[in-house]
């Protein structure tokens, strides 16, 4: 099964639920359990919220979400053209954050790695920020 | 009929928000029956067909009754 | 309130209920009943349905649905880059169908105009239609 979809929103952060139901809804097609819906979107969620307070902070900007199913392999990009992260090692170690003071916890990508296969972070200061999660469903429902 | 319905419409409006988590709870339902009866986790079809509406309905009730905050954020703000 | 977004699908018939439910998801911000709600989606679900079957037929192609939100007016369009129509009167007329040979009832149009405000026809042979829905919400939710 091949098929894609592609999502573009303004990074308020009243989106945020918006977009993780849409891709949460497009991976639908590969039948999930509902924990496994809740993981990806619990993901996708993490992403979508860094974008909109890191990537673009108090500025608006646009986030763009490019999901792609390839047999049973899901696949979402969120997307911005924030400001970008400066250290991408620093940034995924667990629990470091740049804002301390708006108490984040700094275990957005500990959680998007924990719930996804893989995660790749491509980003440039000034430029945006590429985040690739990915993950393989085996589930084969019995008997339909 | 269309006065009927008009008149429904008028006085009996409920409101999606509403809709969406009686959907959502029973959904929460239907999975538990389902796991008795699958002996495992059901799928988001399985529990869509069971409820009769698109699996993709299922996905949005659900999260009308999720809080839309990332997942160690502190609740209140 | 002010909020938009844009989706783009590629044209496959399974996709026509993905779109409806996104559609239909973005909408919930304003509260609708369940029956306006439903009112934009059958809408949405015609033009959708239109632009996968005669738009582009049996050729491959991409749909792009771009909603706004702006106070209480609610828009919607849904551009394909298909056939186009020749005769946008004639397509409007109740009944009228370019497909008869596959049981079309010649009543999209005719719904659209039915459960929404206003329906715009923009198209061009050979480059593709928009269709633009728009519908106002008054109703103003209660106790919540
Ligand atoms: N889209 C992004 N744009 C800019 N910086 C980002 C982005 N995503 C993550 N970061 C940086 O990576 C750090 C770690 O992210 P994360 O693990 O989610 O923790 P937290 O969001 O709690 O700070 C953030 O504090 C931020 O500095
Ligand atoms: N997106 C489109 N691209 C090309 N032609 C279209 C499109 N939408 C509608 N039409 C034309 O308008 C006619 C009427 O549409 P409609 O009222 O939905 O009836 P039906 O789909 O049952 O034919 C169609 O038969 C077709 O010729
Ligand atoms: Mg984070
Ligand atoms: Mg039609």
């Amino acid at each position: 099964m091949e098929n894609y979809m592609e999502l573009i929103i303004p990074s308020y952060s009243r989106n945020e639920s918006f977009a993780r139901s849409v891709v949460g809804a497009f991976l639908t097609q590969l039948d999930p359990t509902l924990d496994e819906l809740n993981d990806v979107k619990t993901a996708v969620s993490e992403a979508v919220t860094n974008a909109i307070i890191h990537g673009y902070g108090n500025n608006g900007g646009e986030i763009r979400i490019l999901s792609k199913i390839t047999n049973n392999i899901f696949e979402v990009k969120i997307i911005d053209q924030g400001k970008g992260i400066e250290d991408i090692e620093q940034a995924r170690e667990p629990l470091y954050t740049s804002k301390p003071e708006m108490e984040r916890s700094g275990l957005g990508f500990s959680v998007m790695e924990g719930f996804m296969d893989e995660v790749e972070i491509i980003s440039k200061v000034g430029t945006g920020t590429q985040i690739t999660l990915r993950k393989k469903f085996n589930s084969v429902p019995s008997g339909h | 009929i269309g006065e009927i319905r008009r008149y429904l419409r008028d006085n009996n409006p409920i409101r999606v928000s509403r809709s969406l988590r009686d959907v959502a709870y029973k959904a929460l339902q239907v999975r538990d029956t389902l796991i008795n009866r699958f002996n495992r986790e059901p799928t988001v079809s399985e529990i869509a067909k069971e409820l009769e509406i698109e699996r993709e309905e299922v996905v949005f009730a659900l999260d009308a009754i999720q809080e839309p905050v990332s997942l160690f954020e502190p609740i209140y703000h």
